[in-house]
């Protein structure tokens, strides 16, 4: 043993990273690629041939975490930017163009930030709470139609999945409150579970009507049921029901006017007061993804889900083309797009180019094809687009999908620019007095017109 | 507030979505600059002349002027002789102890001008009265001082400033400005109290200054 | 302060006395010694299910360093005490080992909102001790800055106010509309925030160029720009449930305790010194007092409301003293050392916040023999025991907001 | 001045007043006894013709010799501000009556007078310290109480400590804090 001691004090500190290296590669990796391929393959290979439904909910998986991070950071930096520019202030501006980085850097901030427990608090629940809130935000993900046949799991209960999931994020904002030692934390936690437990009903009861419309749980099926014009969406037929979803899932995300939960001229920041490091940035992950997620449902239940507003294919029925069908199968092409793809960027590029050239003397040649180069990017990407909206039904919907969700974070973020915020009292009694009857009527209206038109 | 609900936050949202068109009121600082009044004075620097010399004449106003004291200044005046002195007692312990004795009905010995011979103030008391303790009177105070005393001694000039409230620096100022008044006796060349070696050297030049000049010694016009 | 007299000593923290199993969670709130009075010991025993929480010194909305203990019971204050002196500077202590002059800056930043009306009330009592007569037309430049500043200040709680009550954008709104006044004043004055601007028997620049364009310039919009702001907040519906009914004040319980400024004329009565007790060029001046919440007293609305009312008499005043500007001298002639005749001299202004005196006490020398600040924010700010009680903790902000306080000049 | 004020407070505190009525711009100052304090501002609300409903400050004053705390007043009925000195209290024990009947806004202000001059006002039921620290022992306003520079070099040796203990007797009787189990 001393032997090797003395021999790995001798290694410099390069050598002490390669040889473990080195020892890993060469003893372990064929090890392991044996095993692999000979065990573990086949027998994974069987599993999965014979259930892709696993497959595609790792997939899914993988998906929605990949995707939720990145829309956190978008959502954070337009929340940033809207308000900003909404107070006349400029806002980030120094990391990245026109400050784009600035979620980002501020991400790798808090996890560098000292993860600090304070003292008295409830260690474990302390440090599970933001994973849990977290968790619950980012699994409702799952059965979110982003486009057609671009959902993770087409749950024939999606809804009820959707809210049971959400539901479940209060018991980690309850369990942060609770457990950071601290008053304002626990106000904060209580404060969240009085109003998320209130606003459930009348979110729930409020989508009723729509489910006695729809006849069905699955948001993938709500989202086909709305295909074809923008008066087939069920914000025309549910406005009572769309206007209280919208209000109580404003609520339930703890968005302005209803941030009871992390009041900051009141109760400071709430159930987050005591957090920093990571885990506060669960939590502040958890809310954005939830604006999110609450806009993706506005979007699938009452604004028409992926579909377009406008009947493309209808319209060119009535001028008398026959709708356009391009089918995009790149396999099926053959090789000679590949030389295409040789030659047309030289040709091009070059192309574009010259305008810029003749258009000022001064400027140098390469110059003038660094941009013609970047204008022809430009048009390949649109032209490529174009394309795929074309030709790939899931890629327009997704279009349209997360168009229609950035719109309405944007109303989340305008409102949060605008409103100051109700007192604890009058949330709780706006969703008792006027909320719950309001949906119940709806219920009861929606169902006596199904009766009447059915008989 | 009006009658129809909602519509005061629909005019709010709208108000705002205005101000999110509107051009935008930052200052990208450092990359642009804000405009400073003409008049705006946040900063206290020395100037310095072409020739590298420092331009403050040593006149001791931002001194006495400065509220919160965080000017001083000190020295020794041009003929070496007297220290004069402006700001935080801490430094110099000249006023503000006294101020503050005087509060608490106690006279104070000034240790900084023990060594100076203390003369009697009765008749500086009356002066003093005679011009109802007026600091704008100072040069008639100074030239009766100078009569009843026959020369201006420090205790009665820190007497003066005491009683008056006038600056000693102001004071002394003023004794040291006009030739005719002088702050050692006549002829007392052996009791200089300070700046000895200064004084020698000066007394030569002037020596020889009046003897090249045919004037006759210690005798201001 | 011991009653006993004998020097205090921390008690350890096994004492007794002070900690008792179930306060442990307290801790943090209750003082770590034996209460001094009966109101203390009162104060600091909870019955069953209350709690206290420590709100301040470092709270978002307490409008600078104010610590609040509260008394609360689930969401519902209780009781509070506040607990003041983050900010002590011994302003007073400072004034009286200060020069005449040099007490215009010492107090300056007592109140640094409105610090205009912090110089001008020592001016006018100094100006009494010494008979000076002050021109004119220093005095119409007084009147002039003081109430663009009352504007400024004014605006700025327009803003607090909806900062504190959870809204972002008005605050922003406000400081834009702040700036453009301080900038103003800062061509005139030479600075900012404090401007040690008045001085005793005058004032210390005339009006000049930039002022004076840029003064033009803001009046040409300024009525148009305070319609404005009034709609911003008070159409909204969440803001005016938030403060309707919220810390109802009647007219004789606010004279009771003391109150003054906008805080006293929101509940009915029309107290303003500028009228009760006239000084400067106010009585050549038109100008109504508003008054607002009838019989029933005035609520934080109407105490918001009535700070915009006085936001539009300001401009009335500032538009005649433009028209009504004389020429003439700026400062009286005095000597540059001031060394009054013994005797006492008590003078007040209005300030944005209210009734701010002093009382001076001349022993003849060069420094006042002893200096009284009175601060409205001070004396205001005990409402808050007497308003808050029974509300919501979010209402505590409406109340307090409501107030105005400025720290600073609390704490002096 | 208000030569009928001076009047009127001549012909209504005939007795009680320690000197002459005095009148400067506008101002008017009475002097009275600190006993006759809660008699003397009662009447001065109450009565009809006097009507002094503002109590614009109330501050106390170290005058070297003897405590003093001053009373400023408004009324519509006059033009002048009115100033009541409660005069000679002495230094090592001074005591007034609490306004606090009257005005209960005084509360703050009668603490602040305590905490800076160590005067003790009787009736007040919150009289704590205000600004300094609770374990604070001195009294800063007071004219024996010197500030930093002048404390560190005083010619007794040139150190003395800025916090002087003066030891009024006691305010109010220690109480113990209890949880009230209700």
């Amino acid at each position: 043993m001393t032997t090797v001691n003395r021999a790995w004090g001798h290694l410099s500190l390069r050598g002490k990273v390669i040889i473990p290296l080195l020892f890993l590669v060469l003893i372990v990796g064929p090890i392991v690629t044996i095993l692999f391929a000979n065990v573990v393959g086949p027998w994974l290979a069987d599993l999965l041939g014979a259930n892709p439904q696993i497959v595609r909910f790792v997939v899914a998986i993988g998906g929605v975490l990949l995707f939720s991070i990145p829309a956190a950071f978008i959502i954070i930096y337009m929340e940033l930017k809207v308000i900003a520019f909404m107070n006349l202030r400029i806002g980030p501006d120094r990391v990245g163009p026109k400050g784009a980085f600035h979620s980002l850097v501020a991400g790798l901030k808090v996890l560098t930030k000292e993860d600090f427990t304070p003292t008295g608090a409830d260690h474990i629940v302390f440090t599970w709470a933001p994973v849990l809130v977290f968790l619950t935000a980012v699994m409702t993900f799952l059965v979110i139609p982003f486009g057609p046949g671009l959902v993770g799991q087409d749950l024939n209960i999606g809804l009820l999945y959707l809210f049971a999931v959400g539901g479940m994020s209060v018991v980690g904002l309850l369990l942060a409150g609770w457990a950071s030692f601290n008053k304002y934390s626990l106000l904060g936690g209580l404060r969240a579970a009085a109003q998320v437990v209130s606003y459930e009903i009348p979110l729930t009861l409020s989508v009723v009507g729509l489910i006695l419309l729809a006849g069905t749980l699955s948001l993938n099926r709500i989202a086909e049921a709305q295909a074809g014009w923008f008066t087939d969406w069920y914000v025309f037929r549910q406005p009572l029901g769309a206007l209280i979803f919208f209000i109580a899932a404003t609520a339930e995300a703890n968005r302005t006017p209803f941030d009871m939960a992390e009041a900051d001229s009141e109760i400071v920041a709430g159930f987050a007061t005591e957090y920093s490091g990571m885990r506060f940035g669960f939590l502040f992950f958890a809310e954005y993804v939830n604006v999110f997620i609450i806009s993706a449902l506005l979007v699938t239940l009452f604004f028409g889900a992926w579909n377009a507003p406008v009947d493309i294919n209808s319209i060119l029925a009535l001028v008398g083309l026959s709708p356009i069908a391009v089918t995009l199968d790149p396999a099926s092409l053959g090789v000679g797009p590949l030389f295409l793809m040789l030659v047309v960027p030289v040709v091009l590029t070059v192309i574009f180019a010259v305008p810029f050239y003749l258009a000022r003397s001064t400027r140098p040649a390469w110059q003038a094809l660094v941009l013609g180069f970047l204008l022809f990017i430009l048009v390949a990407v649109g032209l490529l687009f174009l394309l795929a909206y074309i030709g790939w039904p899931w890629m327009a919907g997704l279009v349209w999908f997360m168009g229609k969700s950035f719109l309405f974070v944007y109303v989340f973020v305008w409102m949060r620019g605008t409103f100051p915020r109700v007192r604890i009292d009058q949330l709780m009694g706006f969703a008792w007095k006027w909320l719950l009857p309001a949906a119940l009527l709806n219920l009861f209206v929606t169902a006596a017109a199904i009766i009447i038109v059915k008989s | 507030m009006s009658f129809i609900p909602g519509i005061g936050l629909v005019r709010g949202m709208s108000l705002t979505l205005r101000r999110f068109f509107q051009p935008k009121a930052t200052i990208r600082w450092p990359e642009e600059k804000a405009d400073v009044a003409p008049k705006f004075r946040g900063r206290l620097q020395l100037l310095y002349d072409e020739y590298g010399t420092l331009k403050c004449e040593t006149c001791f106003q931002c001194a006495q002027a400065c509220p919160i004291e965080c000017i001083d200044m000190g020295g020794i005046d041009t003929k070496g002789r007297f220290h004069v002195h402006w700001g935080p007692p801490e430094t110099y312990g000249e006023r503000r102890e006294e101020s503050a004795l005087r509060r608490s009905g106690r006279p104070v010995a000034d240790p900084m001008y023990e060594h100076y011979e203390s003369v009697d103030l009765v008749a500086l008391d009356g002066i003093l009265e005679a011009h109802d303790f007026d600091p704008k009177d100072m040069l008639a105070i100074l030239e009766e001082t100078q009569a009843a005393y026959g020369y201006l001694p420090v205790a009665a000039l820190k007497h003066i400033s005491r009683i008056t409230g006038a600056w000693y620096a102001t004071i002394y100022g003023t004794a040291t400005y006009y030739r005719h008044l002088r702050l050692e006796p006549p002829a007392a060349d052996t009791a200089a109290p300070a700046g000895e070696a200064q004084r020698g050297i000066e007394a030569g030049y002037r020596s020889a200054l009046d003897a090249a000049l045919g004037h006759v010694s210690g005798c201001p016009s | 302060m011991t009653a006993s007299g004998t020097p205090h000593q921390h008690p350890s923290l096994d004492d007794p006395r002070i900690m008792l199993d179930d306060q442990i969670g307290q801790f943090e709130a209750v003082p770590p010694y034996p209460p001094r009075t009966e109101r203390e010991a009162e104060f600091y025993s909870l019955r069953d299910g209350e709690m206290f929480v420590n709100m301040g010194p470092q709270h978002p909305s307490t409008h600078g360093v104010l610590r609040v203990v509260l008394k609360l019971n689930g969401e519902q204050v209780v009781d509070l005490d506040p607990v003041l002196g983050y900010l002590h500077r011994g302003v007073e202590k400072l004034c009286e080992n200060s020069d005449y002059h040099h007490i215009i800056s010492q107090i300056d930043p007592l109140e640094y909102v409105s610090s205009l009306f912090m110089e001008w009330a020592p001016v006018m009592a100094f100006e009494k001790l010494l008979d000076v007569e002050v021109p004119r037309r220093a005095e119409y430049i007084r009147v002039l800055t003081g109430e663009l500043l009352r504007v400024s200040s004014h605006v700025l709680y327009q803003g607090w106010m909806a900062l504190d009550l959870g809204g972002l954008a008005p605050i922003l709104y406000s400081f834009i509309e702040r700036d453009e006044i301080v900038e103003m004043l800062a061509a005139v004055t030479g600075q900012r925030m404090l401007f040690n601007y008045f001085r005793i028997g005058g004032v210390n620049g005339d009006l000049n160029h930039e002022f004076m364009s840029r003064l033009g310039d803001w009046m040409s919009r300024a009525a148009k720009q305070h319609e404005a702001n009034i709609g911003l907040l008070n159409e909204n519906e969440i803001f005016v449930r938030r403060m309707r009914d919220i810390g109802r004040l009647d007219g004789a319980t606010a004279l009771r305790m003391g109150t003054s400024g906008p805080n006293l004329r929101a509940s009915g009565v029309p107290f303003d010194v500028r009228r009760a007790h006239p000084y400067s060029v106010y009585p050549e001046l038109e100008f109504d007092i508003p008054t607002r919440g009838g019989n029933g007293g005035g609520d934080s609305l109407d105490r918001y409301l009535l700070r915009l009312d006085e936001v539009s008499q300001s401009i009335r005043i500032i538009d005649q003293c433009l028209h009504n500007m004389p020429d003439g001298p700026i400062m009286a002639r005095l000597p540059r050392l001031l060394r009054p005749r013994p005797g006492r001299a008590w003078a007040a202004v209005e300030a944005p916040r209210g009734l701010f005196g002093t009382y001076v006490i001349s022993d003849g020398t060069d420094q006042p023999f002893r200096m009284k600040i009175h601060d409205p924010s001070f004396v205001n700010l005990q409402l808050v025991g007497l308003l808050m009680k029974n509300n919501l903790l979010a209402d505590t902000m409406a109340v307090m907001a409501s107030l105005d306080p400025v720290m600073g000049g609390i704490d002096k | 001045m208000d030569r009928s004020l001076r009047a009127r407070l001549e012909a209504r505190f005939a007795g009680r007043l320690t000197g002459p009525v005095r009148q400067r711009h506008d101002e008017t100052e009475i002097r009275i006894r600190p006993a006759d304090v809660i008699e003397v501002l009662r009447t001065l609300h109450d009565d009809p013709e006097l009507e002094f409903v503002v109590l614009a400050d109330l501050c106390g004053v170290d005058t070297g010799t003897h405590m003093q705390v001053v009373y400023h007043l408004w009324s519509a009925k006059t033009p002048d501000w009115l100033r009541i000195v409660a005069d000679g209290m002495p230094r090592e024990d001074p005591r007034c009556p609490s306004l606090t009947g009257l005005w209960p806004g005084a509360e703050w202000m009668e603490r602040e007078t305590y905490d800076m001059f160590g005067i003790i006002f009787e009736g007040n039921r919150d009289l704590r310290r205000i600004y300094m620290p609770p374990d604070y022992t001195s009294f800063p306003l007071r004219k024996d109480f010197y500030l930093a520079d002048d404390a560190a070099r005083s010619p007794g040796g040139g150190v003395r400590h800025m916090e002087q203990t003066q030891a009024p007797a006691q305010a109010t009787p220690r109480v113990v804090r209890r949880t009230v189990k209700a």
